[in-house]
């Protein structure tokens, strides 16, 4: 496989996700409208916002160091390296190898880590409150995330994410299922987490966190958020859908569909739940790490015999 | 003759003490005299002697395994007396160097001696004549000390003396000619009286045991140790009980001799273990650091006896220990000595900082302590994991283990006090007694000396030792 | 080359004292010696041994330098230099003309100490060396001896790890007892020595401060003086680490060991990390975090021990290749960071976070270090201490799909890594953020100033060694599989079993983009046009610095979860009345091990002292009692055996 | 043992005479009454070796009159001139009173007599009451000694545990050379005495002998 296809895949790969990303927020806005009975912002109204904001002026914190502005760009990269590890249907990620899932995951941390040091560059209490709120609950988060990718590598006994992947989670799949859609809500901010178009800073978390920021790296963070948001619903529906192993275009076809109802499960469960008090959230967020355990459990004694 | 020159020099010189004139020069006879005799004790360490089998003295293999240990010490110690009694110009030193001298002729001849009755004469002796050294400062407290010291050391004695008797009975009764040297009673090994062999043990083992401060025959220890003069405060710990210690040993090889040797050793252990358990615990609590001292020697006496409960190879680290805890016993002492006299007082409570005040001095008490503590590279290291070791290899792990907790509590009680002496802001009291109080040469020398002796035996132990220990170990366990 | 180190070193102690200039060389070309001596020993496998007739103590020298303990070597060569280097910047003969010159020489009696741990192939010099090393680590970390809770902290120190030597004194002498000699070596076909690994695991897992015999490491690490407390934790702690890695090498272990051992690194992991968020003094912060890395540590080491116990499976060896590596990896950057914090202390004189703030704009410098530092120790990619710790997740991967019993032992572990790293990750950003961003705080934090050029030499050359690692990780396998073969001789030194080279690939690839698009976001912010303006602050008029998160309450979410195990201590005063005077909350968290069990422990021995003590009352008459009870129950004995 | 049992007779009237004593000492409270008991005890013993070597001997002699002249009369004397100095006569408030040690001292003597029984002698010392004599008068001198309050007390009580030891001693008297025994005589006088200077020392120092007021020295 010569150099030029691969760059070609790798830039294809790379327009895919960064122009596919910003659809999702658009979808799940239009269903929260629908479902409101409201005519809602357009499907593509996250891609004018990125454009207007790239243009824009950036107003910084008097008492913000460089990296309020660098912490946002590396935290892009982190997320757009995930991405990329991340296999589409039948073809591995642009780079494959045993053991890159725990590099995705924790290049999610790290993205994690510079948003959350850009926020504290303000010194302001709400970006403090925000990033404190999405420091802690990423423990319960990686916890089961941790969780529920052992439990495909002991499924499938290869932790390479290609092959952990194409199959279905087996036994656990639907415990897998529940509970990586709720790591998915709680990593992306969503309800019953959070409330990403709430205004009451109190009550935020990602948003809280982005409060100050303005002009090109908003437009990062922003982009970034989308972009997280689809590596985990492909994340989840390849997790549970024996993906892999159908032919390809089949593949690609199942793959969209069901991010699509992924998205539009978030819809839904953003129109139709209300946000949780702060301190039911762990609670919840360890029932999701319950769940994918019990994927785990389930995964190895089904593979034991 | 050289052996006979070791007790009698000393002799000679104590009554040459007596009628010197001048109280300035008297204190010069003291390491005059001590380094002939070192020097004779070395020169026999080198060439021993041969013993004829009756004899009631004799520099035999035990001797040679330990007296030149006590004779360096007591040399160390009389140097650093040289200076000492010139600070105390107040007090007639007259007594002092004659029984000083006196004492180092008698725990000659009590090394030497090679028959119960003159082993117990010489004991009683050197323990009476310790008496006015106990004084020498003439204070109420000292006296009281020397109360203690006389009434509890006395029964102690007056138990041992029954007991020499019953030894003796036992070999009467078992149709002895009624000759007590420990030869003799050896060579009639099983033909002795077992009731009366086992009786005498009980008693010797109580009453040496009271004159080496085991517990819980110890408690004039920290008394007379917290009383008296630093210098003889070494000298009783490092010298006086070894004596004692000989004896138990010389004691042993007869009860062996007739068949009793496991009751004997299990009563050692046992009363070496009880000894270590209450040192620690007592070194956990105390706040004067002089008697920390005493507890500290209480300690390495249990450490002594338990090794001479464990066989051959338990023996020959006892007797490197002998040596060891001389050294450092001399070191602490006499380093606590200087502290002592700079500070003005002797606890927590008075003193702190002096490493401020008497820099060297507390650099080589803290030193020495860590080194009593079993720190290595200094001997006591060696000597005591050496027991460990033998411990082990004789099946007594749990004694071992309870050796070694003991070792930890003494640690901690130990550095927990001399730190807290140490360190931290000094007293007023004691800037102004450091003024007057110089470390001279005179008096950080000797410490420093022993410290290095005691550095040296532990790295680089000579073989003629070694050898020694091993003849020793032999005299009392003779291989069949 | 270990001649001239030891030369060096010893030179170093001669002229440490005057010079300080020579001192440094000497103890630079000493270190630099060591490397070279541990980096000959690492390429070729088979190491270097040597017996001399020369006897120390009646036994000969016995000195070996194998694959195993050339890595320990190496990291304190590394770490020695550079915090000798620091060492002149910091703990300057200027500000402490009495502790300087003392500290210089105990550095290099200590660095002699460690060597000979690593180097003696014999229990008696071995545990000579050991004992040394005690001394002098309680030397260095009480320097400042003026300081009360300096010197208690150092005297905690030293009465733990002489409980430890102990332990050690017990397993050396049954050792001897049972070969007949000191002499140390592979025995692992004598079964009948299992039963001691227990008290290898005490005695130095004291030192290692393994859970839960941490409990004098947090104050001892936080009040040493920082080039200390660097090389504590750099390097000190991880003899505990080599002494179980040597000792579980050649001798065989208890079935039980691997799942005990691991099972310890799990908790430590967790818990250590959980102390660590909740502390607000920076130095105990990274004192409770090396608590954390060394639990990742034992959890790798235990994993291999269980694997060995598997009949040598092969994620057995990524594993010990994960802890072998770690203990590298946490050793630089836990250097850097106690460096940071020191240059911090340096510029403000206090350790407490909530007295900080903003002070990256005096001190750029040490900021952005702590915050590559920050990124390091939470684990993360592209720096080294993630590669090490993805060797043990991928070996923990392995073992869980392996299906059999050591998936009781994989998964909790795993489950633990990843919770830990999160947590690690949450407590670094608190450090990190309120020590150097937003607003100062205090006076102190406004009139902070950047370190000397000799204070962040040393911090730059490790991080630059921490960056190396992450992108090269390939370039140490041949390092740490022969560490594994001397480790189990069975596992060959073989190829990579892990992708090294792909992950250090993806680490050099995204370190180019990070830069590239730093860059291009910066300059497309400025071009756009860029002001600066106050911290929109939700209408309020006058923002100040004291409302800012603090450490407590940006801690406070996560460790409530803890609070059962933390026990933290908070003295809450509310406002009161229509004008409220004033309010406060202080939070205190005390370390739970030394506070529930350390110290009523050593309550009830002292009152039990006490009450001996009380049986020496001074009346005569008693004394004589004492006497004559002895006489009967000595001849009790007699009677009864 | 017909040539024996005369000889015998007489011993165990002294013997027997010195068990006496044991229990005057323990009964009164009086201190001169004690320390004349404890000297008297010192006479009788002082006779018994002249009594047990059938012939006369120098050195016998010699050793008797040494040991009559001193536990008769230099030591007592030196315990009196104290008592006079710190003008005490009688031992008040005893830790354990006269009634009580009394029997004490009175059950020790028949356990001693017991005992005797049990232990494994020569012949020829079965029939002498040295053996129970002595352990008896042991055993007195510790009751003295831990019963006690005043010094002078508990140094008649330590040299008449002395004098029990010297009884046991005799058992040994012809088998075991003289030098020994005399060695032991002197050594134990030249403790007495020195305990004797002691005491006074300590009556100038305290001015008292209630050894109640030696207790600076403790934990």
């Amino acid at each position: 496989m010569n150099p030029l296809t691969i760059s070609v895949e790798l830039i294809f790969r790379l327009a895919l996700w960064l122009l596919l990303a910003p659809l999702l927020p658009g979808i799940i806005n239009r269903v929260k409208a629908c479902v409101a009975g409201r005519k809602g912002p357009p499907v593509l109204q996250l891609y004018y916002d990125l454009a207007r904001l790239w243009q824009k002026s950036v107003v910084m914190s008097t008492l913000a160091s460089p990296g309020f502005i660098v912490g946002p760009a590396v935290a892009w990269v982190a997320l757009t390296g995930a991405a990329l590890l991340m296999p589409i249907g039948t073809a591995n990620g642009a780079l494959s190898f045993k053991g890159d899932v725990l590099l995705l995951i924790y290049l999610l941390a790290l993205a994690r880590f510079c948003t959350a040091w850009a926020a504290l560059e303000t010194g302001s209490a709400f970006e403090g409150m925000g990033a404190a709120r999405e420091v802690s609950y990423a423990v319960l988060t990686e916890a089961a995330l941790i969780a529920a990718v052992l439990s495909l590598s002991v499924q499938s006994g290869s932790s390479t994410l290609g092959t952990m992947l194409a199959p279905s989670a087996g036994p656990g799949a639907i415990l897998l299922a529940a509970g990586l859609f709720a790591v998915l809500l709680a990593e992306n901010c969503r309800v019953p987490f959070d409330d990403p178009n709430t205004h009451l800073e109190l009550t935020m978390i990602h948003e809280a966190m982005a409060l100050d920021h303005s002009g090109p790296p908003l437009a990062v963070i922003l982009h970034g958020a989308s972009m997280k948001l689809l590596l985990f619903a492909v994340l989840l529906s390849q997790a549970v859908l024996p993906i892999g192993k159908l032919p390809q275009p089949a593949a690609a076809a199942v793959l969209a569909g069901s991010v699509l109802a992924v998205t539009v499960g978030v819809g839904l469960v953003e129109s139709l739940m209300a946000r949780f008090a702060f301190r039911r959230v762990p609670l919840l967020l360890t029932v999701a790490f319950l769940l994918c355990l019990f994927a785990l459990v389930l995964a190895w004694k089904g593979g034991a015999q | 003759m050289k052996e006979l020159l070791l007790i009698f020099l000393p002799l000679a010189g104590s009554i040459v003490a007596l009628s010197w004139p001048s109280e300035r020069t008297r204190p010069q006879l003291l390491p005059a005299v001590s380094l002939v005799h070192s020097v004779l004790a070395i020169w026999l360490l080198l060439d021993p002697p041969v013993v004829a089998p009756g004899a009631w003295l004799g520099f035999d293999p035990l001797a040679r395994a330990i007296l030149p240990a006590v004779s360096i010490l007591f040399f160390v110690c009389s140097a650093y007396a040289v200076p000492y009694l010139r600070t105390r110009p107040e007090r007639p030193n007259r007594v002092f160097v004659s029984v000083l001298l006196a004492m180092l002729g008698l725990m000659s001849a009590a090394h030497q001696a090679r028959h119960l009755g003159l082993l117990w004469i010489a004991t009683e002796a050197l323990t009476f004549a310790a008496v006015p050294l106990i004084h020498f400062s003439g204070t109420s407290r000292a006296f009281e000390a020397t109360w203690k010291y006389l009434l509890i050391g006395g029964t102690g004695i007056a138990l041992s003396l029954l007991g020499s008797f019953c030894l003796g009975y036992a070999s009467v009764k078992g149709g002895g000619s009624g000759d007590l040297t420990f030869a003799a009673l050896m060579a009639q090994g099983r033909a002795l009286s077992g009731p009366w062999v086992l009786i005498a043990w009980v008693l010797l083992l109580v009453g040496y045991g009271t004159k080496m401060g085991l517990a819980p025959m110890h408690t004039w220890k920290p008394d007379v140790y917290g009383e008296a003069p630093g210098i003889v405060g070494a000298i009783l710990a490092g010298c006086v009980t070894t004596v004692a210690f000989t004896a138990l040993l010389r004691v042993r090889a007869v009860v062996d001799a007739a068949g009793y040797g496991a009751t004997a050793g299990r009563t050692l252990l046992v009363i070496g273990l009880f000894s270590m358990f209450v040192a620690a615990l007592f070194l956990l609590g105390t706040r004067d650091f002089k008697r920390m001292l005493a507890y500290s020697s209480v300690e390495h006496m249990g450490i002594l006896v338990i090794g001479a409960a464990l066989g051959r190879v338990g023996v020959w680290a006892a007797l490197f220990h002998v040596w060891n805890n001389g050294f450092i016993k001399g070191t602490l002492f006499l380093s606590a000595g200087n502290i002592r006299r700079a500070a003005g007082a002797r606890t927590i409570d008075e003193v702190s900082g002096m490493s401020a005040i008497t820099p060297r001095s507390a650099a080589i008490f803290v030193t020495a302590m860590l080194a009593a503590t079993a720190c290595p590279p200094f001997g006591p290291f060696f000597s005591e994991l050496l027991i460990v070791r033998t411990a082990f290899a004789t099946g007594h792990g749990a004694s071992a283990g309870i050796f070694l907790v003991c070792l930890l509590f003494a640690f901690f009680g130990m550095t927990r006090l001399v730190f807290a002496i140490v360190d931290g802001r000094p007293r007023a009291a004691a800037r102004l007694g450091g003024r007057r109080f110089g470390e001279t040469a005179g008096v950080i020398l000797p410490p420093l000396a022993l410290l290095g002796l005691s550095l040296w035996l532990g790295l680089a132990t000579p073989a003629v030792l070694r050898d020694s220990w091993a003849a020793a170990a032999e005299q009392i366990f003779p291989v069949l | 080359m270990l001649l001239i180190a030891l030369l060096c070193v010893v030179g170093g102690m001669a002229c440490g004292r005057h010079l300080p200039r020579l001192w440094l060389a000497l103890v630079l070309a000493g270190m630099a010696a060591a490397i070279g001596a541990a980096s000959l020993a690492l390429g070729d496998g088979a190491g270097w041994e040597w017996r001399s007739a020369f006897r120390v103590g009646g036994e000969a020298l016995h000195l070996r330098l194998d694959a195993i303990s050339a890595m320990f070597l190496a990291l304190m060569g590394v770490v020695g230099g550079g915090g000798a280097v620091y060492a002149l910047g910091y703990w300057t003969d200027r500000d402490h003309p009495d502790s300087a010159p003392r500290g210089r020489l105990w550095w290099n009696v200590m660095l002699l100490s460690m060597g000979l741990v690593l180097l003696s192939s014999n229990g008696l010099h071995f545990l000579i060396a050991w004992e040394m090393f005690a001394i002098s680590s309680y030397v260095l970390i009480a320097l400042d001896r003026q300081r009360r809770d300096a010197r208690a902290a150092g005297w905690l120190f030293l009465a733990a790890s002489h409980a430890g030597t102990l332990c050690l004194f017990a397993f050396f002498a049954m050792l001897a007892a049972r070969n007949g000699d000191w002499d140390l070596g592979p025995m692992s076909g004598r079964a009948e020595l299992a039963p001691l690994f227990w008290l290898a695991l005490a005695g130095f897992g004291v030192k290692a401060g393994l859970f839960p015999m941490h409990f004098w490491l947090p104050s001892a690490h936080a009040n040493s003086p920082s080039h200390v407390s660097a090389l504590m934790s750099g390097v000190a702690i991880k003899m505990g680490v080599y002494g179980i890695v040597r000792f579980s090498g050649w001798f065989p272990v208890p079935a039980a060991a691997g799942w005990i051992v691991m099972g310890a690194g799990a908790a430590g992991a967790l818990l250590g990390i959980a102390f660590s968020l909740a502390q607000n003094d920076l130095k105990r912060l990274l004192a409770y975090c090396s608590v954390e890395n060394v639990g990742i540590i034992f959890i790798g080491l235990g994993g291999a021990l269980l694997g060995a116990a598997h009949g040598d499976a092969p994620w057995s060896r990524l594993l010990l290749a994960g802890a072998l590596l770690h203990v590298w990896n946490h050793g630089l950057c836990k250097s850097l960071l106690f460096f940071c914090s020191g240059s911090v202390l340096h510029a403000t004189g206090t350790r407490e976070m909530s007295r900080l703030g903003g002070l990256w704009r005096a001190m750029p410098w040490t900021a952005g270090l702590f915050a590559l530092g920050a990124v390091t120790i939470s684990g993360l990619p592209p720096l080294n201490a993630f590669v090490s710790e993805w060797l043990i997740y991928l070996g923990l991967f392995d073992a869980a799909s392996s299906h059999d019993a050591s998936g009781w032992a994989a998964v909790p572990a795993a489950l633990a890594l990843a919770a830990a790293g999160a947590l690690a990750l949450a407590s670094f950003i608190k450090a990190g953020a309120v020590v150097f961003l937003g607003a100062p705080r205090t006076e102190a934090a406004e009139r902070a100033h950047e370190s000397a050029p000799m204070i962040l030499g040393p911090m730059f050359a490790l991080a630059g060694a921490c960056v190396l690692i992450g992108l090269a990780p390939v370039a140490l396998w041949p390092a740490v599989a022969g560490a594994a073969h001397a480790w189990r001789p069975v596992w060959a030194a073989a190829a990579p079993a892990a992708p090294l080279f792909a992950l250090g690939l993806a680490n050099v690839a995204l370190v180019v983009l990070f830069v590239f698009a730093g860059a291009l976001l910066w300059r497309k912010a400025n071009a756009n046009g860029l002001r600066r303006a106050l911290t929109w602050d939700c209408g309020y008029k006058t923002p100040s610095a004291r409302m800012q998160y603090t450490s407590g309450s940006f801690g406070r979410t996560a460790t409530d979860w803890f609070s059962s195990i933390l026990l933290p201590q908070r003295h809450l005063r509310r406002p009161r009345g229509p004008f409220p005077a004033r309010a406060a909350l202080m939070g205190h968290f005390p370390d739970t091990v030394l506070e529930r069990i350390i110290d009523p422990a050593a309550a009830a021995v002292m009152s039990l002292s006490l009450g001996a003590r009380r049986l020496q009352h001074g009346r005569i008459q008693f004394y004589i009692v004492y006497l004559l009870g002895g006489l009967t129950i000595l001849a009790m004995i007699v009677l009864l055996g | 043992m017909e040539r024996w049992c005369p000889v015998t007779e007489w011993v165990n009237l002294l013997v027997g005479l010195a068990m006496g004593l044991n229990l005057l000492a323990l009964g009164s409270s009086r201190l001169p009454s004690v320390i004349r008991a404890m000297a008297v005890q010192g006479v009788v013993l002082g006779l018994i070796p002249v009594l047990m070597e059938g012939r006369f001997e120098w050195l016998v002699a010699l050793m008797a009159a040494v040991t009559v002249l001193l536990k008769g009369f230099l030591i007592p004397g030196l315990l009196r001139r104290a008592m006079r100095a710190a003008n005490i006569d009688r031992e008040i408030e005893p830790l354990v009173g006269y009634v009580p040690s009394l029997l004490l001292g009175a059950g020790g003597t028949i356990v001693a007599v017991a005992v005797t029984y049990r232990l494994p002698l020569l012949p020829e010392h079965s029939h002498t009451l040295l053996v129970p004599g002595s352990l008896a008068t042991i055993f007195t001198g510790f009751i003295l000694l831990i019963c006690r309050v005043k010094a002078i007390s508990q140094v008649c009580g330590y040299l008449i545990l002395e004098n029990g030891i010297y009884l046991f001693g005799l058992l040994l008297v012809r088998s075991t050379p003289f030098l020994v025994e005399s060695g032991i005589l002197l050594d134990l006088a030249v403790g007495v005495f020195v305990i004797g200077i002691i005491v006074d020392r300590i009556q100038r120092a305290f001015d008292s002998l209630d050894t109640r007021k030696l207790t600076v020295l403790r934990e």
